[in-house]
């Protein structure tokens, strides 16, 4: 995959070169014009290919280069064809920050797609944002939202902890229901906590207690004790990645999914693989995307039909279906505007309304934060799935919706 | 030319040691300034490193005082004493390997001159250059001047080691087997040198050549069993009982413990 | 004293350290730093990109500030990502949360990161070889937790944001810092200058007296040498200049991540200072060069480049201890021996 | 907190007790490997914590093959064990009277090495290990209840550490262990091949590394990264207890257990900070930690 961007990367460097001297020699007969249009549109996407989250970033790879190839497919913007130039952010956000800055001042990109973790997201955020370049985030954060670190150039395509936590709680809290929280310490963590503890209060659900645990932590046994002694119904583990599959897991060796129902903010597809069956079985969390929605989504089909053709099979996957949405929304946003001009790309965003895998979806104005659907879903039984690929039933589909956000007043966002 | 001091220059009072259980020296009483080289000498595991050690400061007695030049030196960490005027030399050849023969001179003047300046040029300092060639001529090495240390013969880097204790111009002088590993010809050269030193400053020497302590030292103490069992001329110590039989039932007379 | 014989001895033990320091003459280390800077001035015309240029810079200057606790007072530290992280923060925060001044924020994160290597420095030199390493490793672990916890002021996991700085003004001058190139020649500046003071503390008396403990540590405290409070200055001046190094990194990635205080960045000077040379002064900075071109480079060609980096690393540790630029001044020195 | 404090009582104290001592044994396991290298060797192993991690995949590769978890528990760490007598042979021991810092180096540069290659052979994301059926489920302690497997990896501990004992204090090669560890020199004059010795420890100080990965692996998730939290708690325990002191590791991985537990009780979210603050303070009254020798580097 990394082999694919790379030749991107040297072909925008070529094509850049090229295109360079064809504007001279053009220019010398009056008709710069043309070897403008010639100008590819040049996308940059910095992912953690090296790290724990490399999975997840040969899909979104995977993901966005379909989009790219269907937009040039189907002629581009006038014949201008659009490249991905993928780096490496090594889910560090200083690399990321280095790689950003390269693709805007040496690489030309035209607009920034990408990210991982908050941390990287946010980082490339903080350069998009003061070189008015315009990004669209694919990775979940409240924070982004937010007046503080939003720009007019920040776009998040992603879910937030806020949507996905409002729509597991709905599903899954009663009026009643005692819950336990068990939440990492840091931003994403609280932020998971906020939300459902917001949506607890909204349906009057009691909270027997909550656990902050380190960070990264590889350990829980110590807090299972406690855990226990709080007799929850439900148990909320807000957390991700590799905190999430060790606590789920131990959680489960200390017997507490036997007593509670295990709830997570988001369920993702490759941690559950590396989690295992067992371990997860029965856990209920959100998602936005599935495979399995193609067989009540029309665009879900055309998604995943288009992804088996190219990729030998394979289905795409939630984090994976990011770059697809993202990548797909911003080209179709660039043909609305007929151009690569930013503040026009803006302006044509901010109107789009576009269902390309998952629905309908729409950017909200004062926030740039994506109006889409949530998937809950629970993770299937080893005996119940059917295939390789079925990891999770889908129990419900919580329509998109302004309602699900927070509102702009709150954010900070001024009217 | 330079008279030896009349004055003691360094007294030893009931000084003492122990290691946990283990004493390794106790109850050494002594007063040195008279003579210009006295030996110290005694069997392996006497003490006599020991002694050395509390003498320079490396380590802190755990009985007994210690004055220099009047002044008491018990609690004085080890960096003082070379500042106050004890230098010492090591038994294993101890110098900075990488370091150039004049280096390792100049480095070891500099220890007195200055320690914490940041910003002028080491090279500058005054005088410390031409004072460490002028050593370096002294102990017969002019010749291996930008040579690194490691690199010198063994009886150079003995010399070098000398050099390196001279180098902040001692009152009072500590050599441990000066000349460990030296052939016959090294060793006469090297008696040379102590015997010069000797005329401007106190020496103790720790040395298991007997013949060559005779000759050279004015007083011997003997250390058994961490205790001093003897104090006095080469006359008077060749003829000490308690030394005969010590010595004798270790290797069946003077020579290499 | 000069006899025919020539048995060459072992070096004693507890000097045994030879990976370090090919000599350099005295007239050469005046031309060091000035020829260093000229060096530096092509390295834009050379690299791929401006910010890997800059972040040459910057790094190159942290292995320096390390290598002087390294490669010359010869203290093998896992912990200096707690200075240059330090750095970086207290430079963000002072910005973006009290407004001041670029320059007088840098100064206050370096002289932040210069307090917190007097406090771990005072802890960690009551031990001495291998166990010195794991302390500071360990003390730096702590640094890092402690940021992730304090989010309010860091911004924990999601690191320090919101103190770009797009303009530093100059008296009559404002700089355009959002211009790659001013950029560069700000750095530059910053970083120029401390290699010229850092050249100037290892030309001088105090240079000679950790070199002295480094190679024997020993007979330095025997010949008068306060062993102890020179390694505690060594300690400091090598955390001040991690520190610097750090509070140019926040005002060029207008970020702070908490990866900056991570066991990696610790590791990354040291990997940096070997391969370019300990002990030598312009070696450092050919290894950030080296290890930060190869990891640019190997990264576009395969997600594995650790594997290399990590081969690479071995490599030098086993055959070539004296890093790229220690061999090269080893071979010229040499040819000069000859001739 | 005061909700916290108020859900205290004796049981649940009792419990964080318990479960203190359980992780404390596997804290111990981790140091176990770290501490029998730099005693005998005098080298710090910075690769520790990825040798663990490449125990844990050995034991995924055994389970694979053979469908026993005992088979996996028993090969793994025979397989890594290997693995580090080759390193010891080829990459250490190259490095002989050189400064004891290019050990140190080396095996940090390995680190990466290991970290990489197992990203190519199993790839970056992790992988699932089940407890073993016969040992899955909980156990009523009286006071609460108890993963049945954890009670099985303090068993296992206590059996390491008996026989380690026994062959430390009881047989003629751990006599031999114990000499060359206090003075090599002995061993020369003995006319012992100190160069096998040190082969064997070595690869028997990986192989505890490993052991101590396969028994985690049902634990927690399997994957490349597992050893890099290791290192550093390894370390953390190591200095603590005192640099190359087998009882030091023992008492030490027991305290820090306790510790972190107890943090987690009263302040959670602090319990990755006690164990290195807790570190911190050892050091400042004790710089050779607890049970370390006062000669030694220090």
């Amino acid at each position: 995959m990394i082999e694919q961007g790379s030749r991107h990367g040297s072909v925008s460097r070529r094509t850049l070169v090229r295109g360079l001297a064809a504007t001279g020699a053009l220019a010398g007969i009056g008709m710069p014009f043309v070897a403008r249009a010639a100008e590819p549109i040049r996308i940059g996407f910095p992912t953690p290919v090296t790290g724990p989250f490399g999975a997840e970033a040969k899909d979104q790879i995977r993901s966005a280069e379909l989009a790219v190839k269907q937009f040039n497919e189907t002629g581009g913007l006038n014949g201008r064809m659009a490249e991905l130039l993928v780096r490496d952010d090594k889910l560090n956000p200083g690399e990321a920050a280095t790689r950003t800055l390269e693709l805007i001042e040496k690489d030309k990109a035209h607009f920034i797609v990408g990210a991982l973790s908050s941390a990287v997201q946010l980082s490339v955020n903080e350069i998009t944002r003061s070189r008015k370049v315009l990004y669209v985030s694919i990775s979940q954060s409240d924070t982004i939202n937010e007046a503080k670190d939003f720009s007019r150039y920040t776009f998040h395509e992603a879910l937030n902890p806020h949507m996905t936590t409002a729509a597991v709680a709905k599903h899954t809290f009663k009026k009643g229901t005692r819950v336990a929280y068990l939440a990492a310490d840091y931003a994403y963590g609280h932020e998971m906590l906020r939300g459902f503890k917001r949506a607890a209060a909204a349906i009057g659900a009691e909270t027997a207690g909550e656990i902050l645990h380190p960070f990264g932590a590889p350990d829980y046994s110590t807090f299972m004790p406690r855990l226990r002694s709080m007799r929850p119904d439900i148990l909320c583990i807000c957390n991700f990645g590799r905190d999430q599959a060790n606590s789920i897991k131990q959680a489960n060796d200390f017997g507490l999914k036997k007593a509670a129902r295990i709830v997570v903010p988001v369920l993702l597809h490759n941690q559950r693989l590396a989690g295992g069956a067992d371990a997860f079985e029965g856990v209920v969390g959100a998602s936005n995307y599935y495979w399995r929605l193609e067989e009540t989504v029309p665009s879900a089909k055309a998604f995943n039909d288009a992804f088996r053709a190219a990729y030998a099979n394979a289905i795409p996957t939630d984090y994976g279906a990011y770059g697809y949405t993202a990548v797909r929304s911003l080209l179709m946003a660039v043909k609305a505007a007929g151009d690569t001009d930013t503040d026009k790309v803006i302006a044509a965003l901010e109107g789009l309304t576009y269902d390309v895998a998952k629905g309908p979806e729409r950017y909200r104005a004062c926030d740039h934060q994506a109006i889409q659907s949530v998937l809950i879903t629970e993770s299937r039984k080893k005996s119940e799935m059917q295939g390789e690929a079925d990891l999770f039933r889908i129990l419900d589909v919580e329509a998109g919706s302004e309602a699900a956000l927070r509102t702009c007043d709150e954010l900070g966002h001024r009217a | 030319m330079n008279p030896v001091p009349q004055a003691p220059i360094l007294e030893v009072e009931a000084l003492g040691r122990r290691f946990g259980a283990f004493t390794a020296l106790e109850d050494v009483s002594a007063v040195f300034g008279k003579e210009r080289i006295t030996a110290i000498i005694g069997p392996n595991g006497a003490g006599k490193s020991t002694l050395f050690n509390l003498l320079s400061g490396a380590l802190a007695p755990t009985a007994g005082r210690l004055r220099f030049g009047g002044r008491d030196m018990t609690r004085v960490p080890q960096a003082r004493f070379a500042h106050l005027g004890i230098a010492r030399s090591y038994q294993i050849t101890n110098v900075f390997p990488r370091l150039t023969a004049h280096e390792n001179l100049r480095t070891a003047m500099q220890a007195r001159a200055s320690r914490y300046d940041f910003w002028s040029r080491r090279d500058a300092l005054s005088g410390l250059a031409e004072r460490a060639d002028a050593l370096l001529a002294d102990i017969g090495l002019a010749g291996r001047r930008d040579r690194p240390a490691a690199s010198l013969a063994h009886g150079e880097q003995r010399a070098l080691e000398i050099g390196i204790a001279l180098a902040s111009d001692p009152k009072l002088l500590l050599l441990d087997e000066p000349t460990a590993g030296m052939g016959p010809e090294e060793t006469k050269e090297m008696v040379a040198l102590l015997r010069r030193l000797g005329e401007t400053r106190t020496i103790l020497l720790v040395e298991h050549k007997m013949k060559m302590i005779l000759g050279l030292s004015e007083r011997i103490l003997v250390l058994h069993h961490g205790r001093l069992i003897a104090d006095g001329s080469p006359a008077e110590i060749q003829a000490d009982r308690e030394v005969r039989r010590v010595y004798l039932g270790q290797s069946g007379g003077y020579g290499h413990a | 004293m000069q006899t025919l014989d020539q048995t060459v001895v072992d070096a004693p033990p507890g000097a045994v350290k030879p990976q370090r320091a090919p000599r350099v003459t005295a007239g050469f280390s005046r031309w060091r730093a000035p020829l260093s800077i000229l060096a530096l001035l092509t390295l834009p015309f050379l690299l791929p990109s401006q910010a890997l240029a800059v972040n040459v810079l910057i790094y190159g200057l942290y292995a320096v500030g390390y290598n002087l606790l390294y490669g010359y007072t010869g203290l093998l530290s896992f912990g200096h990502a707690a200075f240059f992280g330090t750095g970086a923060y207290v430079t963000g925060i002072a910005i973006g949360a009290y407004g001041l001044h670029p320059l007088l924020a840098m100064g206050l994160g370096t002289v932040a990161a210069s307090a917190l290597a007097l406090t771990v420095g005072a802890v960690s030199i009551r031990s001495r070889g291998i166990y010195f390493a794991m302390v500071t490793l360990a003390l730096a672990q702590l640094v890092y937790y402690a940021a992730l916890q304090a989010s309010s002021w860091t911004g924990g996991e999601n690191g320090l944001r919101g103190f770009t700085v797009s303009r530093i003004g100059l008296g009559p001058v404002s700089l355009d810092i959002l211009d790659p190139q001013v950029k560069y020649l700000f750095v530059l500046a910053f970083v120029g200058a401390a290699l010229a003071l850092i050249s100037r503390i290892l030309a001088s008396p105090f240079g000679a007296a950790i070199e002295a403990i480094r190679e024997n540590e020993t007979r330095a405290r025997a010949c008068g040498f306060d062993v102890e409070r020179s390694k505690l200055l060594a300690f400091v001046l090598s955390g001040l200049f991690c520190g610097l190094s750090g509070a140019l990194s926040a005002i060029h990635l207008s970020i702070v991540p908490l990866d900056s205080l991570a066991y990696h960045t610790s590791g990354m000077a040291v990997v940096m200072t070997l391969v370019g040379g300990a002990g030598t002064f312009f070696g450092p900075f050919v290894g950030a060069l080296v290890v930060l071109v190869l990891e640019d480079v190997f990264s576009l060609w395969t997600p594995h480049w650790q594997l290399a980096l990590g081969t690479v690393f071995i490599l030098f540790v086993l055959f070539l201890p004296r890093g790229l630029w220690g061999s090269a001044l080893e071979r010229l020195s040499f040819r000069r021996g000859q001739s | 907190m005061t909700s916290a404090f108020a859900a205290l009582d004796l049981e649940l104290i009792a419990m964080q007790l318990f479960s203190g001592v359980a992780l404390g044994a596997v804290f111990v396991m981790l140091a176990l490997g770290l501490s029998i290298i730099f005693g005998m060797l005098g080298i710090v192993n910075f690769a520790h914590g990825n040798f663990f991690m490449v125990g844990a995949y050995a034991g995924v590769f055994v389970m694979e093959r053979t469908g026993s978890f005992w088979a996996a528990l028993l090969v793994g760490p025979l397989m890594v064990g290997a693995l580090g007598l080759l390193v010891e042979r080829f990459l250490i021991r190259p490095l002989a009277g050189r400064s004891p810092d290019d050990p140190l180096l080396l095996t940090f540069g390995l680190g990466y090495v290991l970290v990489e290659g197992v990203r190519i052979l199993f790839g970056s994301d992790g992988l699932p290990f089940a407890t073993p059926e016969e040992l899955s489920g909980v156990a009523d302690l009286g006071i609460g209840y108890f993963p049945i497997y954890r009670l099985f990896v303090v068993g296992v501990v206590a059996l390491v550490l008996v026989v380690l004992w026994y062959g430390l204090e009881r047989t003629r090669l751990g006599l031999i262990v114990r000499a060359g560890a206090r003075d090599p020199e002995i061993l020369r004059v003995l006319g012992i091949d100190i160069q096998r010795l040190w082969l064997w420890v070595f690869g028997l100080g990986i192989a505890l590394a490993a052991l101590g990965g396969v028994l985690a692996a049902p634990m927690r998730s399997v994957n490349p990264e597992m050893g890099n939290v290791v290192l550093g708690e390894a370390f953390a325990v190591t200095v603590i207890g005192g640099m190359g002191s087998l009882m030091g590791s023992v008492v030490a991985g027991l305290l820090v257990g306790i510790v972190v537990s107890m943090t987690a009780l009263v302040a959670p979210e602090m319990a990755s900070i006690a164990m290195f603050a807790f570190m911190a303070l050892v050091l400042l009254i004790r710089p050779q930690g607890l049970f370390g020798k006062p000669g030694l580097g220090v």
